[in-house]
């Protein structure tokens, strides 16, 4: 009895600590076993291919680069597209690459990944567990919300924001990515709190618990997966975002990826691959180091949030 | 004085009404259960006296306080659920204080109660555990625990044995006696489970279809069941119903070609009805070899089925199931010929139209 | 610091109105390639020693990644110090809505009027008897980039003309060149198809077009010889594999295409990649066909702002793009030509001396920026990007199709 | 006694509406208020700057006799089906293939979801790149000898959508296969053990008794996928710019350029306005059936 999971972690939560299920297993070096891994290894090619041009590219010179292979590992390796993508190459008049974006990405990302999943989650926890008329409605305008193509929004948000006088500042851009993160989040907050025992909240109730302090005490607590998994999507998007970083900021705020696109899109001459390269897999950085590292939290967290509908 | 009372009760979730304009009245001290197959109404009840529930009309009052709009938390109630429903990142302790912090006690009194709690359900040594370290007797008894340390005027139960195996469960039935006993709270008690209902009940709440269809003392719902869902809900195997017709000014029963004397029959003005139902329990019948106008009906057995006390017999009554328990030693061979024996101060006679006992 | 200026500024307007400070005036355009970049340096560095300081505002990627960016900002409510449009009618709805600065003193003090040449330049940027805006450059399409050593390779003369080119056009190919460079982006192949019209139809038939916006002589036999014309060159273009302008021209730096058609910025490419006109490549107004340009080109515009101290900047920003000085070294180093006749340019190369010529003699048109709305350029330019690419649609559709939306632009 | 009174319906749950407050402001405000707007101005002529000048259906009118604007649906429906169809078949594939109880689960897993990590915007870039017939992989194939070899989906009107959809699926796919594994952790073992006992083979398990059970997962990873595919716009800039010609152009890419390119806002929003109504027809009537209804209690 006692290693029966509690009822409060979802099935397929305490599932994945289980491990994977599918078939039964068999010997190691049956024909099956190398076809699965055979299969793998050559999609798994496929997936890294890019990553592996964009490395190769980027440590390459332009000579080499000129001369052509793309897949051919450099011949003489050199950090110095690194370097010029870094602090050098020029947009305009400015010229120090994309360190001056770095800091800019992690003040828009760090405000706005915690407003955003703060609100969602509330979102969720209330539309789970204390709906009230019209509550439902309003979530499925936002599931509508999903579906709008940013650029199609820009007129009325610069106009929504003008009117509450934060067009232009940080707090104007936070607001815009927690409004656009709000439908998908909420959907995730919503289905994980619905999967959640619902005499776990009950019980809270009669002891005394209201709205705020079931939230806080209970639900967040056990939330951690969900979380992470809100992280993760949240600071990939927002991270990347170019769209809403380029029109709602000034160029004192512009996030690091205003930079990639004037590196990459700011031609002097010749097109320098390595550079650009360089540059892609700088922005890319944080979320790919993030994904590397909590990759498996991500599928523990969705887990717990995608499996109830 | 009643500890819990239900008024007109209505419940409708969009256009289905689920409970429908219900009456309860608690005593102080009394265990009550509230029986009835799934989707009968009784948990939805439950909910409602706790105020998880928003109900549609009709009032609710806890010890002569109108509770019907009152927060759960404000009602004076402890609950105990199927599901535990524990905090998981809580340790025993935190959860059983849980409820007192938010009350605002001092930190005293709620040691002070945790502590009291602890003893009476014997987890002084699991204070310090997580749910998840728990068995699962163990963690039913945290939850109970939890309910307890609220010094609640009324303690709600909603299945709370139903996850349990068979053995720990009758343990923790007891269990729950012995605390009723010991505390003499009113108790609200959920089951879907007869033994526990009878077991523990001062008396017993049958529902069906949003409707209350008994309340009585455990041996009367069990005797004289009040109509014929009741009758057939409670005891198991079921009670045998013949369908028939009571003759002769209400003095017999006739079912096909055997008519049954009703003298001893226990109940109201029998009249004449042409269509009534005779319910027999199994263990109120007796077989014979021997015929005896009047009070015995022939039968053919079918299969004898020893069950170690006692043993059930399924007989062939004019293309009829009928079971009777026997002492085990009695063993009967399939095919024979038998007289099933009415003990009619025992039986119960329904009216067939309106499935109400006579 | 930003905020100290802020602090200050504010203090000055409230208490010291007369003390003069550095004030930062933040400046969007999208010239980001290598020339582009040079020239807008030479702005900022005149603008900063006037005592302000220049803050860059570039975002690359064209106008068309930069321009919903600066409407929104100006709509938002909280514009930039200035931004560049193209000439014609592109800001004229900001304009109108009372968006940007009056600079009518600015230009009286400093009698605009009669210095720009030509004399449209100034009156696109005028509306209701007030400027607007301040023209910087003037930017011609007609050119057509031959790469000298391309032609040395393939073992043919230098053509003088299109019809040469395009004679030579297999020659090239059998030595392994792209005959013709073209982005595969539309606004280059429309623009291409323009200096088509103009360089082989000649300017009235563009005016015709463009101008008056005939539609019936659009489908007319005239307007077929330059789609035939334009058919050559998509052919000739068949094996260009780039997007970007610059790439494009790049192509015809490295004598792996024979030429492109491309407007007078191209300059500045081989100039940053330290080619000289008449050595390694060569340049035909006009095509060689009809030495005409076109006079559309970028401004600069000014948006309302609250802060006094900006609004003094912004007019000091204006004046500095005016002044000679700034005029020559700008346009030396974007490729273009200046605004005002009375500046010496001694100092430009071949290709520029061409221009200036040209434009000293009169014979210039309007861009079709500045004749058609851009709706009707973007439809344009949708048709050609599907012309250029779809070999199968053939010319004759193509011109029917020019001549509907001819007929139904303002 | 206070609490013998009904309260207000508006005051009940007077804490979760406050809390839900942002939600409700963004749906109804951003979201409703944004498509109103946006629908209202696609019966003017607005140019750069949105006036009320109503002109009826004009700007619907053009709009469906556009050649670009029926090209841009065409191509987002292929792209859309198909896209759809691959994810789901390649995620689900993938998922199943991790769920065999393989060895190197994290590294495949990680290795499958990280183009996940990386905007449309880089995607676009290093397909474009590894496409481009002058160094890509045509050019690799063509230096290996086999010089007639063809392979230029960018530069090919025909195939330009798969060239995009090539892309799409790398970076979009490990998600999709993210929550499919879940989906797969989520099915009680028994299920497997039943299947087996009866004899079924294991892909009629997986179609018949496996996804069904999967449904929320689908629905979910619909919602996401799907919500990206209309809203395709980077990665086509990206990649092709919508060449060539138009042949990649999306519907997405029409609105956004007639809005500030052309500086037809009318035109713009009549587009958008069509793309939501498309969208609200398909979603309305099944969020009903998937998100309303459900009661708690």
């Amino acid at each position: 009895m006692a290693d029966r999971p509690l009822p409060a972690r979802t099935p397929a939560a305490s599932r994945l600590a289980e491990g994977p299920r599918g078939a039964r297993p068999r010997p190691t070096l049956s024909r099956r076993n190398i076809l699965l891994y055979g299969t793998l290894t050559v999609i798994a090619a496929y997936y890294l291919l890019p990553l592996y041009v964009m490395v190769v590219t980027s440590l390459k010179g332009m000579p080499e680069i000129r001369l052509g292979n793309i897949f051919a590992p450099p011949v003489e390796i050199t950090f110095q597209p690194w370097v010029k993508a870094w602090a050098q190459a020029c947009t305009g008049l400015n010229c120090d690459g994309l360190s001056r974006g770095f800091w800019n990405s992690v003040r828009i990302t760090v405000p706005s990944v915690i407003l955003s999943i703060a609100i969602a989650s509330v979102n969720g926890y209330a539309l789970a567990n204390w709906r009230f008329k019209g509550s439902e409605t309003f979530f499925t305008i936002l599931i509508f919300g999903a579906f709008i193509p940013y650029q199609v929004m820009l007129y009325p948000i610069v106009i929504l924001l003008r009117e509450i006088g934060l067009y232009g500042t940080l707090w104007g851009l936070i607001l815009v990515h927690t409004i656009f993160g709000m439908p998908i989040l909420t959907l995730l907050f919503r289905n994980y709190f619905t999967s959640v025992p619902e005499e776990l909240f009950k019980a809270a109730r009669v002891d005394g618990a209201g709205f705020w302090t079931i939230y806080f005490k209970i639900m967040v607590p056990m939330s951690l997966p969900i979380f992470v998994v809100a992280i993760i999507l949240q600071v990939t998007g927002i991270w990347n975002d170019f769209l809403f970083g380029v029109i709602y900021t000034k160029p004192d705020t512009y996030p690091m990826t205003v930079q990639l696109n004037n590196i990459v899109n700011s031609v002097q001459g010749v097109k320098e691959y390595n550079v650009n390269m360089a540059a892609t897999l700088l922005t890319g950085l944080v979320p790919l180091v993030i994904y590397f590292i909590s990759g498996k939290l991500f599928v523990r967290g969705i887990a717990a949030g995608a499996v109830k509908g | 004085m009643h500890s819990v009372s239900v008024r007109d009760l209505t419940l409708n979730f969009g256009s289905v009404s689920v409970l429908k304009s219900l009456n309860l009245d608690v005593e102080e001290g009394e265990f009550i259960v509230l029986l009835g197959p799934s989707g009968c109404g009784k948990s939805t009840l439950l909910n409602c006296i706790a105020g998880l529930l928003d109900i549609s009309d009709g009032e609710i009052w806890i010890r002569d306080r109108n509770v019907t709009w009152a927060e759960p938390s404000e009602r004076g109630i402890g609950m105990v659920f199927q599901s535990y429903a524990l905090y998981p990142q809580m340790t025993v302790r935190g959860n059983l204080s849980f409820g007192l912090k938010n009350q605002k006690l001092p930190k005293a009194e709620i040691e002070k109660r945790v502590g009291r709690a602890a003893e009476i359900l014997q987890i002084g040594p699991l204070l310090d555990r997580k749910p998840g370290a728990l068995s699962g007797g163990q963690r039913q008894r945290v939850a109970i625990g939890r309910a307890l340390v609220r010094d609640a005027d009324v303690y709600l139960f909603d299945e709370p044995l139903s996850n349990l195996d068979a053995k720990l469960r009758s343990e923790l039935r007891v269990e729950i006696k012995r605390l009723h006993s010991r505390l003499n709270n009113t108790m609200v008690y959920v089951t879907h489970d007869q033994i526990e209902a009878l077991t523990l009940a001062d008396r017993i709440a049958v529902m069906r279809g949003g409707i209350i269809q008994q309340l009585d003392a455990p041996q009367v719902i069990y005797n004289r069941p009040a109509n014929l869902f009741v009758a057939g809900f409670i005891g198991s195997p079921s009670m045998n119903f013949l369908p028939g017709a009571t003759v002769d000014g209400g003095r017999s029963f006739r079912c096909g070609d055997h008519t049954l004397d009703l003298a001893g029959y226990e109940g109201g003005a029998v009249l004449d009805r042409p269509s009534a139902i005779l319910g027999l329990r199994p263990e109120h019948l007796d077989l014979r070899q021997n015929p005896e106008p009047g009070r015995s009906l022939p039968a053919v057995v079918e299969i004898d089925e020893p069950m170690g006390a006692d043993s059930l017999v399924w007989l062939k009554m004019d293309h009829r199931q009928i079971s009777v328990r026997l002492p085990v030693e009695r063993r009967l061979k399939p095919g024979m010929q038998v007289h099933v024996h009415v003990d009619m101060s025992k039986a119960s006679l329904f009216d067939a139209a309106t499935e109400q006992r006579i | 610091m930003k905020s100290m200026n802020l602090a200050l500024g504010l203090l000055a307007s409230v208490a010291l109105p007369s003390v003069a400070l550095a004030t930062d005036l933040e400046v969007t355009h999208w010239w980001t390639s290598g020339g582009e970049a040079a020239a807008v340096a030479e702005l900022a560095t005149a603008f900063d020693a006037t005592g302000n300081k220049w803050v860059d505002g570039a975002i690359a990627g064209s106008g068309d990644t930069a321009r919903p960016i600066m409407i929104s900002r100006i709509t938002g409510g909280d514009p930039m110090g200035a931004t560049q449009f193209n000439h014609g009618r592109q800001a004229q709805e900001l304009v109108e809505a009372g968006l940007f600065r009056d600079l009518t003193d600015v230009a009286t003090r400093e009698n605009w009027a009669a210095l720009v040449n030509p004399p449209t330049l100034l009156e696109n940027c005028t509306l209701d008897g007030k400027i607007y805006c301040v023209p910087v450059n003037i930017h011609s399409w007609q050119w057509l980039w031959l790469s000298n050593g391309a032609f040395e390779k393939a073992g043919v003369a230098v053509p003088a003309n299109w019809n040469e080119f395009v004679a030579a056009a297999p020659a090239l190919e059998a030595a392994g060149i792209t005959p013709l460079a073209m982005g595969k982006q539309p606004w280059q192949q429309a623009g291409a198809f323009n200096v088509l019209m103009v360089g082989v139809g000649g300017s009235d038939l563009f005016l015709k077009v463009y101008k008056d916006k005939d539609a019936a002589f659009a489908a007319g036999p005239e307007v077929a010889a330059v789609f035939k014309a334009a058919d050559d060159a998509r052919k000739m273009a068949a094996k260009s594999n780039v997007q970007n302008w610059n790439e494009a021209t790049s192509m015809v730096i490295n004598a792996t295409a024979g030429g492109q058609i491309m407007g007078d910025w191209a300059q500045g490419e081989f100039q940053v990649a330290g080619q000289t006109a008449g050595k390694e490549y060569t340049c035909l107004p006009g095509l060689g066909l009809n030495e005409v340009i076109s006079t559309g080109g970028d401004a600069f515009y000014f948006p309302k702002l609250d802060d006094p101290e900006k609004s003094a900047a912004q007019d000091v920003l204006a004046s500095v793009m005016m002044a000679p000085a700034t005029q020559v070294a700008f346009n030396l180093k974007k490729g273009s030509l200046p605004v005002r006749g009375d500046v010496d340019l001694s100092t430009a190369n071949d290709c520029m001396q061409k221009g200036l010529k040209i434009l000293a003699e009169g014979h210039v048109i309007q861009s079709s920026d500045e004749l058609m709305d851009p709706d009707s350029i973007t439809q344009i330019n949708d048709l050609f990007a599907t012309f250029f690419s779809d070999m199968s649609m053939t010319p004759e559709d193509a011109q029917k199709q020019f001549a509907a939306l001819v007929g139904s632009a303002q | 006694m206070a609490d013998q009174v009904r309260p207000s319906r508006l005051f009940k749950n007077l804490n979760a509406k406050i809390a839900s407050i942002p939600m409700i402001l963004t749906a109804v405000v951003v979201f409703l208020g944004g498509t109103a707007w946006t629908i209202l101005y696609s019966f003017t002529d607005s140019k750069l700057l949105p006036r009320l000048r109503f002109v009826g259906l004009d700007q619907y009118e053009r709009l469906w006799s556009a050649p670009r604007w029926l090209i841009s649906i065409e191509n987002l429906a292929v792209y859309g089906v198909l896209a759809l169809i691959f994810s789901f078949g390649i995620g689900f594939m993938l998922a199943a293939l991790l769920d065999q109880k393989i060895r190197f689960e994290d590294a495949f897993r990680t290795i499958f979801l990280y183009p996940f990590a990386l905007s449309f915007v880089v995607t676009g870039l290093v397909w474009q790149w590894i496409l481009n017939p002058d160094f890509g992989v045509q050019h690799i194939v063509r230096s290996l000898g086999w010089s007639s070899f063809t392979f230029d989906p960018l530069y090919n009107a025909d195939i330009v959508i798969y060239g995009l959809l090539f892309a799409g699926l790398w970076q979009g796919t490990g998600l999709v296969m993210c929550l499919m594994l879940a989906g797969l952790r989520g099915i009680d073992e028994d299920v497997w053990k039943a299947a087996r006992v009866d004899g079924i083979p294991t892909w009629k398990t997986y179609l018949f008794i496996v996804i069904p059970m999967m449904r929320p997962v689908f629905i979910t990873a619909l919602v996401i996928v799907t919500s990206g595919i209309v809203k395709l716009y980077d990665l086509v800039v990206a990649m092709t710019g919508g060449g060539p010609g138009q042949a990649s152009e999306v519907p997405a890419k029409y609105v956004y350029e007639f809005m500030f390119r052309a500086q037809n806002l009318g035109q713009g929003f009549a587009a958008s306005t069509m793309m939501l109504v498309t969208v609200a027809i398909i979603l309305i009537p099944w969020a009903y059936l998937e998100f309303g209804g459900k009661r708690r209690g």
